[in-house]
């Protein structure tokens, strides 16, 4: 085991993978000479030299394009979109042709690709680069959907989906990047699809993803701390394939389940799980589920008014202790 | 490099020197693969047309009748690993690779025997086996994307080049900029290849564009050449394809060729094409690719009866493939399940 | 009354308000010569002439974007995006620039605009000109999203979007185009946020949208006759605003309730209308929430698979009938 | 049209015919107004970086120092009711409207006194009653609405200009494309400016582009003309800005700018701008354009006294707005849930 912070957990999956297959190119905005605007790219254009590391123009249609063409002709290209907000300049090329070419040609052709973008809020950068968006992704259908919360989870993941013979978009939560953990060393992979319980508890299911998972296990320790109030508390992890298994298992056992989102309300992944858990579970619940996330509202600058708008460790308390008596 | 390639084509055809001509730079088997590549396309659209009246092809399908010279002449200068991908209005640039009339009929139809199985339709056809790499439905998504397959070649070092067909329409939205800016700054082996029929859709593409050749007089804006040429003449493209293609193929780089053409029926099966002066069309008519190729064919001295043997075989294998298509099942219900991923499934959930 | 198609609908709004208000301009890919692709804006350039009704280059950003900065410059612009498809060519101006401008600003910005598009499928023209996306913008804040069911709620509606001082996407669903229907003579005027019950019943609650709403009835109908089951029909017609007062009320009522979405499966509209009734009708439920959807896959081109994907009648009366013992 | 401009533009700064150039086409007033302009703009970035440190503004901001002359030169050149339209390096092109320092300084600590209460943050300054139509922080999305309101004043026969600034990375993004496309072929009263400041973020531009000029060789592709200035040169940019916004007005159509310049601090506080060379961020220092310009106002016959009570009267309203902003509570809660919509509010339901 090693500690590595969640950014430099990316530099190390591609690495890993790049070393191993040659095909594993990387392509983005100021990722190569720079290591990229997060720091997360760092060395890799020193390792693997200008052909399969590249600097690209502010074209992320281009990016993504570029991505598809050569997944389709061998390559397992990686693209950055810096952030993924940038996700609506290049949506076309997301959503109508990666996502769709393999089902349209019945299989003619295949898309390994992965697109790795910076996501999410609490870095005060104001409503055009701070969205949690990893829903915009969930709902496509032929693109799986990846979000890891720890620097282990960001090795293990990201080399699956670089692996993975699928398109897999793949956030990271930019307000993460500084986390510090303990990561695998040698190669590390780890299995797309597989929701973890990451806090054991009897009384009530959190559910998260990403920066809501440090948030969710705090939350657990003061509800246990000072209500008696055991959570466990599941990291999602991955939205597409979702492990639905592991998730109504648990909901089933627990009777009461509680979603955490950092994207704005409506039609989040949790209205997704809650529906399906109301549907499939309808006669363990012992408590309507509940829904924390961020406001319907694009997220404000100000450093208070961001904070009052994503889910806090105070407001999944408070909620908890509110809705489960 | 175009404007060269252009000064060594026949001036005029003329039957004194016609076998000469025959066999200069194209020589007669191209020529004839020319004609036979047009003339299949040129029926099997007609043959699909008679079949949407006949409401045996659903939907919507865009001809391309009276351009077919386009596909044909790029065609013929692409080896055969080189890659193209096309827009909606594909059929031309899919069989010129070689995908078989029944897998387009049958799509065309929602066939098992579709080359997509029915699941993509007349505006996707592709054929991955025969280097025709997508249709694309969205203008301007498939540059970029032609761009890619082209950055894999040269990452590869495989010598593939990728060629990419589209309209004059679409040089208007931003993937076209953002595809030929990346290409020429990666020299990438890729040509572009615009289809200008004077119309996006019913809109005069004069009326929405500032300058006079919607691509070629943008070339310069990426740094590279202005290259016009006729899109009803085969030979005419053919030359600066191949020549486009050699200098992508030698790692010189992109090129973008503007053909101009035209489509002597309307968009798609929706429309009668009727925004268009009637004198207009009948022009256009008048330099039909097809009789004026199967003219300069028998001027330069080739036989009649070589020139009706192919269409005979044509024809015979259309009709053919027209019976075989009509005879393919539906596809099974649960073809609809199946190919969002590699594993072969679409589950989202365990 | 007057009976009018869908498609006539359109143009009747759009010329209503138009002869009102000098500052509702039209702009759009073949909208003006051509009348539209789907014939839903003829007469409206020989009515209002070339400065107010314009066709565009197919630039479908430059058409969204410059519907924007005419709304904040005092025009009350209509644009047409021909397919909600192409949604995502133009997606960063709608989500980022058009959605988030009045709130960023604090209020400075006004956009009275409407984004009108032909939404879904049934016309076998394949995964990237049928899909049914009017759940992509309930889930950006900032956006009203409005898909009516019939030529009077077109009309009454559109009036309505135009009138509207804030952004609304206006989704016209394909496949209805063709529909007659009874339409309010002189001026008719609708309003947004309203859902409305369309059958009454009290074993069952129907929600559906657009294109769902008449198989919703015909299935009804069905019902009613050969199993006795009284369900009661809700077209939604607004999806933000939300007609949440009216929803629950019926649902509390009937104790049952039944989604059906053309949308594909994930994060859909009947997701977030699940999450709510579960959490706010919880203890009012007799059965489990069902969601009809179409699968999540990229819609199939030939006919026979994607009237399979889609849900129809037949779909609609087996789920009904299994669900609702 | 801009090459005429810069002929009448003086060729060197010379004591003897100082008061004969202070009275040229520019004129004593509007050039004081530059340098003051120039001035704000410069102490206020500086004032926010040093809050910066001190932690008192938060998130990342962008700084415009050393491409002040560009925002300034424009800004003289358009009138009250015009329209700009910028990016998140936006404080000077947003102050040159007159947007109040207060206002500025307050929005990048996220008080409540800022120009969008705190919502909106440092990368979307925004001041309408000022003509500051906001700062956009996705490339290139900005360029189309500025279309539009261009189109919108075109419609309305307001006479109104829309200037719209960009940086030289902006240039590869779609969006720009289709803008100068949209905006030609209506002949929309709008000026592209294009701060062509050698860098899109930390890559250089020349990587990424196959022309010299990123703005100017693509103007070709739209009709427009080539126009290169001096960015360093408030003057020089006042001229050919002047003269474009007087061509929009009068209804003969768009123009596109390209300002070299650049800047001196890297491309955002989380950046120090190492992967430049020292020599040419030392060569572009000593063409700082305010020192320059402060010279050529003395050469001109501005007495140093004028001058320095500029500098003085700056310096003076910085501090107090600094005060102001420091002294402005944060802002609301309830804020964050206002001004979704028209109403005020936020609701989605009923
Ligand atoms: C992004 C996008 N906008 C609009 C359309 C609708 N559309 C389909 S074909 C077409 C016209 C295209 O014209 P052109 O590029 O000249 O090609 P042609 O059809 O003439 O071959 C349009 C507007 C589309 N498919 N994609
Ligand atoms: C669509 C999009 N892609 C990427 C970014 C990230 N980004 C912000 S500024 C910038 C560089 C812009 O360079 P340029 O246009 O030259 O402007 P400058 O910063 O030099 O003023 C980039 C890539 C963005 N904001 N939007
Ligand atoms: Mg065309
Ligand atoms: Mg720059």
């Amino acid at each position: 085991m090693a500690e590595l912070t969640y950014r430099e957990a990316v530099a190390a999956a591609i690495a890993q993978e790049m070393r191993r297959d040659e095909n594993v190119v990387f392509l983005g905005e100021d990722v190569a000479d720079a290591g990229g605007v997060f720091k997360t790219t760092v060395g890799l254009l020193d390792e693997f030299g200008p052909l399969r590391v590249r600097d690209t123009p502010i074209s992320e249609q281009a990016i993504v394009g570029a991505a598809m063409g050569a997944a389709m002709t061998g390559l397992r290209p990686i693209a950055e979109i810096m952030f993924s907000d940038f996700f609506a300049v290049c949506w076309d090329i997301i959503t109508n042709q990666i996502a769709k070419s393999r089902y349209m040609t019945n299989g003619q052709v295949a898309l390994p690709l992965v697109i790795r973008t910076a996501n999410g809020g609490g870095v005060r950068f104001g409503a055009q680069h701070s969205q949690s968006l990893e829903n915009w992704a969930m709902m496509v259908p032929g693109l799986k959907v990846v979000a890891p919360s720890t620097p282990a989870d960001i090795k293990g993941l990201l080399a699956a989906a670089i692996r993975d013979p699928d398109p897999v978009i793949f956030f990271e939560q930019k307000s993460l990047y500084g986390n510090k953990g303990e990561v695998p060393e040698g190669e590390h992979v780890d299995e797309l699809g597989i929701a973890k319980i990451v806090r054991p508890g009897d009384d009530v299911t959190i559910l998260a993803l990403a920066a809501m998972v440090p948030r969710a296990l705090e939350a657990a320790e003061i509800l246990a701390a000072e209500d008696g109030i055991g959570a466990n508390v599941i990291d999602v992890r991955s939205l597409v394939p979702l492990d639905t298994k592991t998730i109504l298992a648990e909901v089933s056992r627990t009777g009461r389940v509680v979603t955490v989102e950092e994207n704005p309300r409506l039609c989040g992944w949790g209205a997704e799980l809650s529906s399906i858990i109301s549907e499939e579970c309808f006669y363990d619940l012992d408590m309507p589920i509940v829904r924390i996330t961020t406001p319907h509202v694009p997220l404000p600058a100000a450093d208070d008014l961001e904070d009052h708008a994503i889910p806090s460790v105070s407001r999944i308390v408070e909620t908890i202790r509110r809705e489960v008596d | 490099m175009a404007k060269k390639a252009k000064s060594k084509a026949p001036a005029k055809s003329g039957k004194g020197r016609g076998a000469a001509r025959l066999n200069d730079d194209i020589g007669e088997e191209k020529r004839l693969e020319m004609f036979q590549m047009q003339l299949e396309v040129r029926l099997l659209e007609n043959r699909a047309n008679d079949l949407f009246l006949q409401n045996l092809v659903k939907g919507t399908i865009h001809l391309s009748v009276g351009m077919e010279a386009v596909a044909a002449g790029c065609g013929a200068a692409m080896r055969k690993n080189d890659y193209t991908f096309c827009t909606y209005r594909g059929h031309a640039h899919t069989m010129v690779r070689g995908a078989p009339m029944t897998g387009v009929l049958g799509e065309l139809m929602g066939r098992e025997c579709g080359l997509l199985n029915g699941k993509g339709g007349s505006m996707h056809l592709t054929s991955v086996e025969h280097g025709a790499m997508g249709s694309y439905a969205i203008i301007g998504a498939h540059l970029p994307i032609a761009v890619g397959a082209a950055w894999s070649a040269q990452y590869r070092g495989s010598g593939q080049v990728s060629v990419c067909f589209f309209g004059d329409g679409a040089t208007n939205i931003g993937a076209f900029h953002e595809a030929l800016n990346m290409a020429a700054i990666w020299k990438l082996p890729v040509v572009f290849v615009c289809e200008n029929n004077l119309y996006m859709e019913y809109t005069p593409i004069a009326d929405v564009i500032p300058v006079e050749h919607p691509a070629a007089d943008r070339a310069s804006a990426y740094g590279m050449d202005q290259i016009l040429v006729d899109g009803n003449d085969p030979d005419a493209v053919f030359r600066v394809a191949r020549d486009a293609i050699e200098m992508a193929r030698a790692g010189d780089g992109p090129s973008i060729i503007e053909a101009k053409t035209y489509r002597h029926l309307g968009h798609s099966r929706a429309d009668p094409g009727t925004y268009r002066p009637p004198e207009e069309i009948e022009e256009w008519k008048k330099r039909d690719p097809i009789p004026m190729y199967r003219k300069r064919l028998l001027d330069y001295g080739v036989t009649e009866k070589t020139v009706s043997g192919i269409e005979d075989a044509v024809m015979k294998a259309l009709d053919e493939a027209t019976e075989e298509a009509k005879a393919s099942p539906v596809p099974a219900l649960e073809l609809g399940h199946t190919e969002v991923w590699a594993d072969g499934g679409s589950a989202w959930r365990n």
